[in-house]
């Protein structure tokens, strides 16, 4: 068993039990920090793929990011301390069993599935190969959904102005 | 050949007078409606002697045989090649014959009404209706065309209706229109049968054609009539018995007389013209109209004859017990209507044979007279004393003696008294039945007993009997010169009716049929005929206890016959528990639950299912994805495992 | 003759009802328009008629086609042949009467009018079309006018009856859609138009099927046993004009498309089901006419007999002879009339008396002479009395069937006979208890018919004496058309005498 | 680069009314009522513009494609919307972010054009999201209802999970057959069992969007959350716009899977039909009773889908125009109301039509065209739809599909007969419609009528697919 | 073992994807609720990255598809937590089962 198997076993089982305990902590705290290391897990073995710039992306707007977001709005709409409300034991099994049927099912087709591979040589997803595609329109160039994202960032920001900058109070 | 326009102008004429005196009469014609009513049908009148002249005189008679003229006929309705309804006028010896007797009769009615319905409220109405009638009875008796005289006889049964419930705010009234209107109507359902069966096996609803094609022994269109067969009888059989069943509607004979009794809420002379001379025997028209057709089936003659013979009895043994006046001329109508028909049912055809057929269209031509005579006469005494009940009567010969003598004169010929009428009609059909079934002769010979003694039952009864206290002003009962006089021309017609040679002019096959008078065969029918009168004399001629107790001694019977057997009774069984109950109330309680709860349930049910399904919309998100993976893998695992 | 103008003519009379301000005025403008209706009717019959003596044999006349919808090979074909004159004839005698009836209509007037001059619209647009696409079009189109009729101009339980009858109507709609789409896509070239189906012999796997869904999907709105139970309700609900309008003519669509669609197109479906609808029909009409015994309210007794009745119509069309066919024309238009002229007179008396249970009238003859003797005249014409429309209809009926020579066809066209004599026991009944009989208390007063009540009424029974009197015009008028469709079926025709 | 401004036409107006938006908004210098105009003036331009220098053509290596049909279906959208423009004019005005709510709703808009035009994957999902995210806070805009929150809230916590069980296929797909271009997808889908459940997890997504049952559970709760405005930009345009851009996938990129997808289809139109129905059989809030209806109306526009025809195209495009105006108009009167009295139940519209003629022939209007019932529109629409749907010879189906008109016609009428029949002492007093609101409705009206009488539309969109 | 490979990560993903949406249906706190889906995003992009380097590396279409969803989360984070702090300002609650007044 080579370094970056056992590099990778313990990525994988570091993602994933943070993943679990993300979902079933009763301390919502926990819940984001456990969220955290699995957002930093996934990152993990982005390195360990060797594609470091989705890693440094993952860690810059996730953790960087949207974590921080979560924070700031646990702290806006929940008193510290306070237990997570459980949910009905019903609900968990049978939540439970659908996820696992799911799971199950995904997996049973990927793994009877043999996939299709590419003969041509590889492209390096490095900086600068990505960068020229991100703003390049022709062919493999990213430039439209460029764009598009940024005027959906600007749409999701001004939404967020809106909703969030309410003056009124409630009236129900 | 005669001129069509005025022979069309017989029927039209009446019409015109309905059409007239309907639409405009009760504005225009209050009072003048009678006098134009009866002018109209003066001049049918005189038009139908002058055809029957010309008929029977002139042009009727080609090599000493009476043909069937066609002077008109008119394609009204083509259903398809061949069959059609064509409304034509077919002139023969007794279509002929019939125009005379409708339209005298009718003008009779239409003078006597002149008086007797003066003063009422809806007058020009009944002349209007009289007016349809008259048409409609005409159009029956020169139909060219079976569907043509179902169409008539239609017609004539709905102005029955009109007529019978003239008076239509007494209920006993309406109650009588709608029963003659229904069960003539259940009758005419065999009529209609009939006709399609016959129509179908001949190809064609032209009387003459139909005839030929179901008469000539070596067509076609018989054997295959003669040999289809349904239930084991040939559709000959069943096509005439079915158009029988009709006839016996109309005529009220057994078991569908129970209209008749009631059809007396009628004005009275409107019984004499319908219920007594005219529309009763288009029954017996309609038989010997068929006549050659109903020969070729011996069983479908048997059972005219027993029909009619029975009918003839039971009716003489009700007519014994009743104290409505009208009412026992009603069953007396029956009776004798029963006589003729069970005369053609007894009746060959052609030649000798023939005695029958011309036996019964005579005693259909005197009847006509003397029954006329009767029903007006007894017009004229409940005109006089506002009831019809016989208690209410007694000794009203003093005040009205005209009505008296041709009363008596009618009595005299319906009880088959020689030289009345009645006798030498009575007499044919005696003979005819004698030759033929022995049987029908001595049931038949009882009966004419019997309507000798009700005959004049009921004529001591009203006549003699107690002697009548006047009450008030009725001194001088007889009512005036418009009601006298057709009192009186039809005593003369019912006394001297029988002289003449019926033979000579009806027969089954167009010859002449020379009738040889039997002095002795007369003998035992003038017998009983004396001993029924003398019979009614010794019980009422005085005021007495005797028919009491002759009634008290007879009990059962007599209960029995004074209820008419319980037929009525019968008939409400039928109609009211079995028809309404059993079909009718289930057809619309299945209607409104069972075919309609059908369709309240498929609403219901929708609206029910859609409140139990709210539950998936339970407004939690997180169910709502639970659905949401639960469809995916749904369809995943459908498509992958299952559909593919 | 240009057949649009039958269609536009309505059209334009609703518009203008729309625009105007009076409601004073939309009741001439709606009378105006229908009268002018009546009038091109006639015409048509008139042209008809002379182009058919010139000579001129084609099946349909005056035939006209505009592409439409080119997609999908829709296009607005007209064309009229005998019956559909008899049909359009029908639906222009019954919307002068119904126009004159509501006369003294002040709820909402415009809309009252407006609607009714719609559901006329559909049902001319529906007699003279003959792409299948634009006949469903104009068959829909008449089922919300109704509704709103009914529910808002109706009396009783008004709402479920409309509901009742909108989904119904719906419903046979919507099998007719699905068996038009099984014949359009039946043929090769994808086509609506009736007469190229006609003429191109849709396989008898596709008549299987598609037969009994157009059948029993005209047959709803025809009031086919047992897809009647809108009929009873719907009809009694309804304002005067509407209840004339719902069984004078709606019905009639039903019919006329059971026979001119499905009968048609489809000859070996028609053989192959014709007992089914033989038998129904005979239920329908015997169980029709005992339901009907048991009616106290008048609008229920019309209604019910009108299942009767339309199940004569039915029985003609199952018996597939030319004759019953016939019959069954004959009694679409002698039935239209004669329920249109009861349901007037139904509403007159209600108008006056503010009952329609038989058992609460009585004796009305003394106080309304006219009315009651319409009254009685319809009532004699539903019982077939010769002289008048019915009987004409109903013998035509029963000597067509009367043709088939077998047991089964025998025994129904006897029970089918049968019911005159429940109808005569109905019908009398009905008119004995309001019409006979002592005055009840309270009626002195009351008034007979005004002149637009008397006209509507005369304009009606003279429709129903035209055909009682003199049946050969409109029976040569419709024969050659059944001919054409009993050929198709029978292609040698039958040794039927 | 000419050609890009030619084929990027309406998305560039758009995008630049977006931005003269957000100057305006910086610089907060114009009123309400004179920015609406300016709003309503170039939204009309830019439906207009539909019509002219139509070219086919792609950009961006296929990312972005274009036809007359296409343009056709921008320009449909885009009549939604600025017929939503003047339809809510009045409650435009008295919003204080107005601006803001039209920012929104263009980029969602914008989100559309791109989807419909979207040439692989990645711009679809992108454009998806984009037509999706600003709508979330669009139905927020009721920013002092609580209802807006809790269905803003239903509402972006269900289309994120669905957008991540839409990603999982799209990765799935992409690892199967190595691109997510559509151009070269037809060529490499191999209808493996793989395949087939990612393209359950794609076809889900879109029927989420479409609100298909059963993934339709949001729709109503969000519909009846949202502001009136929102509501009908959701099940007109939104609805539209993703209907468009699934039969265009269906039809060209799975094409290859067709009977897989022909089943599914079929199975779930049924389904949604049924269910759509039924809810709505029951429903009292106007809002809610439409969103069931349009969940029933997309069960029909699969059954015309399923032809997988061109006539099946133009059927599917003209449904969608008829239902437009149809919709829009019933949504348009519902708010009219509900805007000046507050009341959104049915049975507060009892004895309507005494006060509200207008208002209420044109609810009828919509209502009987939603129904499909001649003469309107939609009795056209549907009606193509079911032919079209009935090519496949599938007749259970459209018995089915024919049969579940009687029942959407059942709660159509009941609305008609609470307008017309119903008697109220206390009716809906008369309502003063602005003026714009008014030519909308006129419009739709005039839509509902004439869209199906003239068959040249209905020609122009046949000849365009 | 064998070697870490493409079978792996898709392992990890799907499970990532799973708990993910188990924690979607069973957290009852908004905020939760969007964490959760941040583990489905992530395990997408997760199978993104995998494909993209095991299958498909001649372009870089997995790659830039994962940079694209990291973008539309963290927008759809934004407006979710904008709409989330608004409901628990209307409600005075982020629990989603204070939220359920739209419903049948």
């Amino acid at each position: 068993m080579s370094g970056s198997t056992i590099i990778f076993f313990m990525l994988a089982a570091f993602t994933l039990i943070s993943a679990v305990m993300a979902v079933s902590t009763r301390h919502i705290f926990r819940a984001a920090i456990f969220l955290l290391f699995t957002l930093i897990g996934v990152a993990g073995l982005y390195f360990w793929m060797q594609y470091d710039f989705i890693a440094a992306v993952q860690i810059i707007v996730y953790v960087g990011g949207i974590t921080v977001l979560i924070i700031f709005s646990i702290f806006l709409t929940q008193q510290a301390g306070e237990l997570l409300p459980k949910q009905k034991m019903g609900r968990q099994i049978f939540s439970a069993l659908a996820a696992f049927c799911g799971f199950a099912l995904i997996m049973l087709q990927v793994y009877q599935h043999s996939f299709n591979q590419t003969t041509a040589t590889a492209i390096e997803p490095t900086v600068a190969n990505i960068g020229n595609r991100m703003l390049g329109v022709n062919e493999g160039g990213y430039a439209l959904p460029f764009e598009v994202v940024s005027i959906l960032l600007l749409a999701a920001l001004i939404g967020c102005i809106v909703i969030a900058m309410r003056s009124k109070p409630v009236t129900s | 050949m005669p001129n069509a326009t005025y022979i069309a102008l017989i029927p039209l004429l009446p019409l015109a007078a309905f059409i007239l005196l309907g639409i405009f009469g009760r504005k225009h014609f209050k009072n003048s409606a009678g006098i134009i009513g009866t002018f109209l049908l003066l001049v049918s009148t005189a038009l139908a002697l002058y055809t029957a002249y010309g008929y029977f005189f002139d042009y009727g008679k080609v090599n000493g045989v009476y043909q069937k003229l066609i002077p008109l006929q008119y394609n009204w309705l083509q259903f398809s090649p061949g069959l059609s309804i064509d409304i034509g006028i077919l002139l023969d010896p007794i279509s002929v014959m019939m125009l005379v007797v409708v339209t005298f009769i009718s003008l009779m009615v239409h003078i006597y009404s002149l008086a007797y319905m003066k003063g009422e409220e809806r007058f020009p109405t009944y002349y209007a209706f009289l007016g349809l009638f008259t048409f409609s009875m005409l159009g029956l008796v020169v139909s060219s065309n079976i569907f043509q005289m179902y169409i008539f006889w239609e017609l004539v049964g709905v102005s029955s209706f009109l007529l019978i419930g003239y008076y239509y705010d007494r209920p006993s009234a309406v109650a009588a229109c709608k029963k003659a209107f229904i069960v003539t109507r259940f009758a005419d359902l065999g009529f209609l049968i009939g006709i399609l069966v016959l129509s179908f096996y001949s190809g064609t609803l032209d009387f003459n054609t139909l005839i030929q094609r179901l008469t000539s022994p070596e067509s076609s269109e018989l054997k295959t009539a003669v040999a289809a067969s349904f239930l084991g009888v040939s559709a000959l059989t069943w096509g005439v018995v079915l158009v029988f069943i009709g006839g016996a509607g109309k005529s009220a004979m057994l078991p569908l007389h129970i209209w008749l009794p009631d059809a007396m809420e009628g004005p009275t002379p409107v019984s004499a013209l319908i219920h007594a001379a005219t529309m009763v025997v288009a029954g017996v028209f309609l038989v010997a109209r068929l006549f050659p057709v109903f020969s070729m089936s011996a069983p479908a003659l048997e059972i005219v004859s027993y029909v009619g013979i029975s009918s003839a009895l039971f009716a003489a043994i009700i007519a014994c017990t009743q104290t409505d006046i009208k009412r026992v001329l009603a069953y007396s109508t029956m009776s004798q209507i029963g006589f003729m028909m069970f005369a053609l049912g007894v009746s060959g055809s052609g030649g000798e044979n023939g005695l029958g057929f011309t036996a019964s269209m005579f005693h259909l031509f005197t009847h006509a007279m003397f029954k006329a005579l009767l029903f007006l006469g007894a017009g004229a005494v409940i005109h006089f004393i506002h009831s019809n009940e016989m208690k209410d009567m007694g000794g009203l010969r003093k005040y009205m003696p005209i009505t008296h003598i041709t009363f008596l004169i009618a009595c005299l010929a319906i009880a088959g008294v020689p030289p009345f009428a009645g006798f030498f009609s009575k007499e044919e059909i005696l003979l005819a039945a004698y030759q033929h079934n022995s049987f029908i002769y001595w049931i038949a010979l009882i009966t004419s007993g019997l309507t000798a003694f009700y005959m004049f039952r009921l004529y001591f009864n009203i006549f003699w009997n107690k002697e009548h206290e006047p009450q008030g002003e009725h001194h001088h009962g007889e009512g005036g010169f418009a009601m006298m006089m057709p009192l009186l021309l039809l005593a003369v017609g019912a006394a001297a009716a029988g002289f003449i040679p019926f033979g000579h002019f009806v027969s089954s096959d167009g010859a002449a049929l020379e009738s040889e008078f039997h002095f002795q065969f007369s003998i035992a029918p003038v017998a009983l005929g004396l001993m029924g009168i003398f019979t009614a004399m010794w019980l009422y001629k005085t005021k007495n206890n005797k028919p009491d107790k002759i009634a008290v001694s007879l009990n059962g019977f007599y209960k029995a016959a004074y209820h008419k057997f319980y037929f009525d009774e019968l008939y409400q069984l039928i109609t009211k528990k079995i028809i309404f109950n059993l079909i009718g109330r289930p057809a619309a309680w299945i209607d409104k639950n069972v075919v309609d709860g059908f369709v309240n349930a498929t609403g219901s049910t929708t609206q029910t299912i859609s409140e139990k399904i709210k539950g998936f919309q339970s407004g939690k998100v997180q169910q709502y994805a639970i659905y949401f993976l639960a469809g995916v893998i749904a369809l995943a695992v459908l498509f992958i495992y299952v559909w593919k | 003759m240009n057949l649009t103008l039958l269609i536009l003519l309505p059209l334009l009379t609703a518009i203008t009802i729309l625009l105007l301000r009076n409601t004073a005025q939309v009741k001439w403008v709606a009378l105006t328009g229908s009268t002018l209706q009546l009038i091109l009717a006639f015409y048509l019959l008139f042209v008809f008629n002379n182009e058919r003596s010139a000579g001129n044999t084609a099946q349909m006349l005056f035939e006209l086609q505009y592409n439409w919808f080119p997609a999908w090979h829709i296009s607005f074909h007209l064309g009229v042949d005998g019956i559909s004159i008899a049909m359009i004839l029908l639906t222009a005698f019954v919307v002068v009467a119904g126009i004159l009836v509501s006369w003294n209509i002040t709820k909402m007037t415009k809309e009252y009018y407006f609607l009714l001059i719609l559901l006329s619209m559909g049902a001319y647009g529906f007699f003279v079309s003959l792409d299948l696409f634009i006949l469903f079009f104009f068959l829909e189109i008449a089922v919300i006018p109704k509704y709103l009729l009914i529910g808002i101009w109706g009396s009783g339980k008004k709402e479920y009856a409309a509901n009742k009858l909108a989904l119904m109507l719906m419903g046979g709609s919507a099998l007719v859609l699905v068996g038009l789409l099984g014949l359009y896509f039946s043929t090769p070239e994808r086509s609506f138009d009736l007469l190229a189906l006609a003429h191109f012999n849709i396989p008898i796997e596709t008549q299987m099927i598609c037969f009994p869904l157009l059948f029993v999907g005209f047959g709803v709105f025809g009031g086919l046993f047992p897809f009647h139970t809108w009929v009873p309700d719907g009809h009694s609900s309804a304002p005067t004009a509407g209840s004339m309008f719902l069984a004078g003519i709606s019905m009639k669509l039903g019919a006329y498309g059971c026979l001119r669609v499905a009968t048609y197109i489809m000859p070996e479906g028609a053989k192959e089901y014709a007992n089914f609808i033989i038998i129904l029909s005979t239920i329908a009409i015997l169980y029709g006419a005992f339901a009907t015994m048991m009616q106290k309210d008048l609008k229920y007794i019309n209604a019910y007999s009108s299942v009767s009745h339309c199940g004569f119509v039915f029985l003609g069309i199952g018996m597939l002879t030319k004759t019953a066919m016939t019959g069954a024309v004959l009694q679409m238009v002698s039935h239209g009339l004669m329920t249109a002229l009861f349901f007037a007179v139904i509403g007159m008396i209600y108008e006056r008396s503010h009952t329609r249970q038989v058992n609460e009238m009585g004796g009305l003859l003394k106080v309304m002479p006219f009315i009651v003797s319409v009254l009685f005249i319809v009532g004699l014409c539903s019982l077939g009395l010769p002289g008048l429309s019915g009987f004409v209809a109903e013998m035509t009926i029963f000597v067509g069937s009367w043709q088939n020579a077998d047991t089964f066809h025998r025994v129904a066209t006897i029970i089918a006979c049968m019911s005159i004599v429940v109808t005569a026991v109905y019908i009398l009944r009905a008119i004995g208890q309001t019409a006979m009989g002592p005055l009840k208390a309270g009626f002195e007063n009351l008034t007979d018919a005004t002149w637009n009540e008397k006209l509507a009424a005369i304009l009606l029974v003279a429709g129903i004496l035209a055909i009682g009197l003199a049946p050969s015009w409109l029976n040569n008028l419709i024969s050659p058309a059944t001919d054409i469709i009993t050929q198709k079926i029978f292609p040698m025709a039958i040794g039927v005498k | 680069m000419n050609e890009l401004f030619i084929l990027m036409k309406s998305e560039l107006l758009v995008t630049g009314l977006l931005f003269l938006l957000l100057f305006i908004k910086i610089g907060k210098g114009i009123k309400n009522e004179s920015l609406l105009l300016i709003i309503q003036s170039l939204l009309l331009v830019n439906f207009i513009i539909g019509f002219f220098f139509n070219k086919e053509g792609n950009l961006f290596d296929g990312m972005f494609n274009t036809n007359g049909l296409i343009a056709l279906q921008k320009s449909i959208l885009s009549l939604g919307v600025y017929l939503i423009s003047l339809l809510f004019a009045d409650w435009f005005k008295k919003s204080e972010h107005m601006a803001e709510f039209f920012m929104l709703m263009l980029s969602a808009l914008l989100g559309m054009f791109f989807m419909i035009s979207s040439g692989n994957l990645l711009i679809f999902f992108l454009s998806l999201e984009m037509a999706t995210i600003p709508v979330a806070a669009m139905v927020n805009f009721d920013l002092d209802k609580k209802i807006s929150s809790e269905a803003a809230m239903k509402m972006i916590l269900s289309s994120a999970f669905s957008s991540g069980i839409l990603l999982f296929g799209i990765s799935l797909v992409y690892g199967v057959t190595g691109t997510i271009s559509f151009a070269a997808m037809p060529a490499v889908l191999d209808g493996s069992p793989l395949m087939i459940l990612a393209f359950v997890f794609l076809f889900t997504a879109f029927a989420f969007k479409l609100s298909i049952v059963p993934f339709h559970l949001w729709t109503a709760d969000v519909y009846e959350g949202a502001p009136f405005a929102t509501t009908s930009f959701l099940s007109v345009i939104s609805k539209g716009s993703v209907a468009f851009i699934f039969m265009a996938t269906l039809y060209k990129v799975f094409q290859p899977m067709q009977d897989v997808w022909y089943n599914m289809i079929m199975l779930l139109s049924i389904v949604t039909m049924i269910t759509g129905n039924l809810f709505a059989l029951r429903q009292q809030n106007i809002k809610r009773f439409l969103a069931f209806s349009s969940i029933a109306q997309v069960g029909f526009i699969l059954v015309g889908m399923s032809s997988n025809s061109p006539a099946g195209t133009a059927s599917v495009v003209y449904f969608i125009l008829v239902y437009t105006f149809s919709n829009l108009a019933a949504f348009g009167v519902a708010a009219a109301i509900a805007s000046q009295t507050g009341k959104e139940k049915i049975d507060d519209y009892k004895g309507l039509y005494q006060n509200n003629r207008f208002l209420s022939w044109v609810l009828a209007l919509a209502l009987f065209s939603l129904a499909g019932i001649p003469p309107t529109a939609g009795f056209f629409g549907k009606l193509f739809l079911i032919t079209a749907g009935a090519s496949k010879g599938n007749y259970m189906f459209i018995t089915i599909a024919a049969l579940n008109m009687i029942i959407s016609l059942f709660y159509y009428l009941k609305v008609v007969r609470a307008v017309f029949m119903d008697k109220n002492d206390f009716p809906v007093e008369k309502i003063t419609i602005q003026f714009s609101t008014k030519l909308a409705l006129i419009i739709c009206s005039t839509g509902i009528v004439l869209a199906g009488i003239f068959s040249w539309i209905y020609d122009y969109i046949q000849a365009l697919s | 073992m064998m070697e870490p490979g493409l079978y792996h990560l898709l392992f990890i993903s799907g499970a990532l994807f799973f708990i993910g949406v188990f924690g979607f249906f069973t957290r009852r706190n908004l905020v939760t609720m969007l964490m959760s889906i941040e583990l489905i995003l992530n395990s997408v992009n997760l199978n993104f990255i995998a494909f993209n380097k095991y299958l498909w590396p001649d372009k870089m279409d997995g790659l830039f598809f994962a940079i694209f969803i990291i973008a539309i989360a963290a927008a759809e984070a934004a407006v979710a937590i904008a709409i989330i702090i608004n409901l628990y300002r209307s409600h005075g609650s982020i629990d989603v089962e204070s939220a359920e007044e739209l419903k049948n």
